[in-house]
């Protein structure tokens, strides 16, 4: 199971900061992955997709076309506000 | 030193403990930011902080990092606080000790300016009956590239 | 406020209250100076610090005054020793308050800059078996002169 | 009786801070007072006529042409340095 963690209004958007997902074979990077949440949710899907958006792979900030398979953590990053 | 809060810290008695195992700096600068009670005339209750543990501490490494590689600062020290911080309380303490002044402010700045920008914390505001995400400004983008036309 | 201070003072006691009567600041700088026990290789036993009684204080008044003019800003707090400063000992405090952390950043910058090149005081350094003036450096001109560049 | 005041390093050279002195009928300006301080001291004399000194007479910053009478303070101010 890949394990995809969404923050900030993302989680909101996502109900909830963790989900466990079986990844399918067509799934093969983070762009797939995004398509394939965009299937199931098209509102988070839509939000995942903005430019805005980073991702990190294990915990390393990521491109989108960065291959991932069942045993990564997939987090979606929308725009950072510390301080 | 950098360290995640998860619960409401003092921001004198920190920089005190940093000031002693500083006492040859011949500056000190200190920034403490607190949340405001109040935002484009409404009521603010509370600040919430989420973060990816491990990951945004790692994140403000790298902004420290980048502090002491570019300015010659004896040491630095970064509180942020995480989770729910009420209206008044402190949720950011940037400490920099430098044996001159200019370095020390420099250093300061830059490092809150990316704390803004660059850390890994997503902001929720909680207004009276409302809540809201938060996205830095355009000020605040426009105060991190400062730091990147030299 | 702003105040001379002819024996050693504790910063962060001060910053503590400067804390206290801000209690609804969104951000607040504070700049601690000390002497250095080092100068050019050499050791540094204390500054001898010589100011005008009455006018000195009206100097940093006007100072803080400008400061005031230019940034929006709650409150300032400016200690400045007199007389005799041990090395290690602090020699100026100054604390900015306001809603935000730019204005708070470059008044507590300008405050110190103004400091060292226009408020009423004169530095001599004594070292072991010497003694000096000291003027402000090329750098510190520098520093001062960027707030008229604008 | 004028009184004048010397700052930092003019304080060594003139020998103590203050001074009451009796200014003669010809010094009429602190420009003036520099000469007959350079006529008594060409050391301190040198010294306050540098660029770098500024007057303040009776406890305002003022140029070398002000006028002066026994009743004032002036203040022979080198260069400054705080913080």
């Amino acid at each position: 199971m890949a394990r995809l963690l969404f923050f900030g209004k993302l989680a909101d958007l996502a109900g909830g900061r963790s989900h466990e997902i079986e990844l399918s074979e067509d799934v093969g990077s983070v762009a797939d992955l995004i398509i394939a949440l965009s299937a199931k949710d098209a509102a988070l899907g839509e939000a995942v997709s903005h430019a805005s958006v980073k991702f990190a792979v294990n915990e390393k900030i990521a491109p989108a076309a960065t291959a991932i398979n069942n045993t990564d953590e997939i987090a979606f990053l929308p725009p950072v506000s510390g301080g | 030193m950098i360290r995640l809060a998860d619960r409401k810290f003092e921001p004198v008695a920190e920089l005190t403990k940093f000031e002693k195992a500083n006492i040859g700096a011949g500056a000190i600068v200190s920034f403490v930011g607190k949340v405001r009670g109040e935002a484009d005339g409404k009521k603010v209750k509370a600040l919430h902080l989420d973060h990816y543990p491990g990951v945004t501490e790692q994140s403000i490494n790298d902004i420290a990092q980048q502090a002491s590689a570019r300015w010659a600062i004896d040491d630095a020290l970064i509180i942020h606080r995480t989770g729910e911080v009420l209206a008044g309380e402190p949720i950011v303490l940037v400490c920099v000790a430098s044996a001159h002044r200019r370095p020390a402010f420099e250093a300061a700045d830059f490092l809150m300016d990316y704390l803004k920008t660059e850390a890994l914390f997503w902001k929720k505001e909680r207004l009276e009956g409302q809540e809201r995400w938060i996205e830095p400004r355009e000020d605040d983008y426009n105060d991190a590239a400062r730091w990147r036309k030299e």
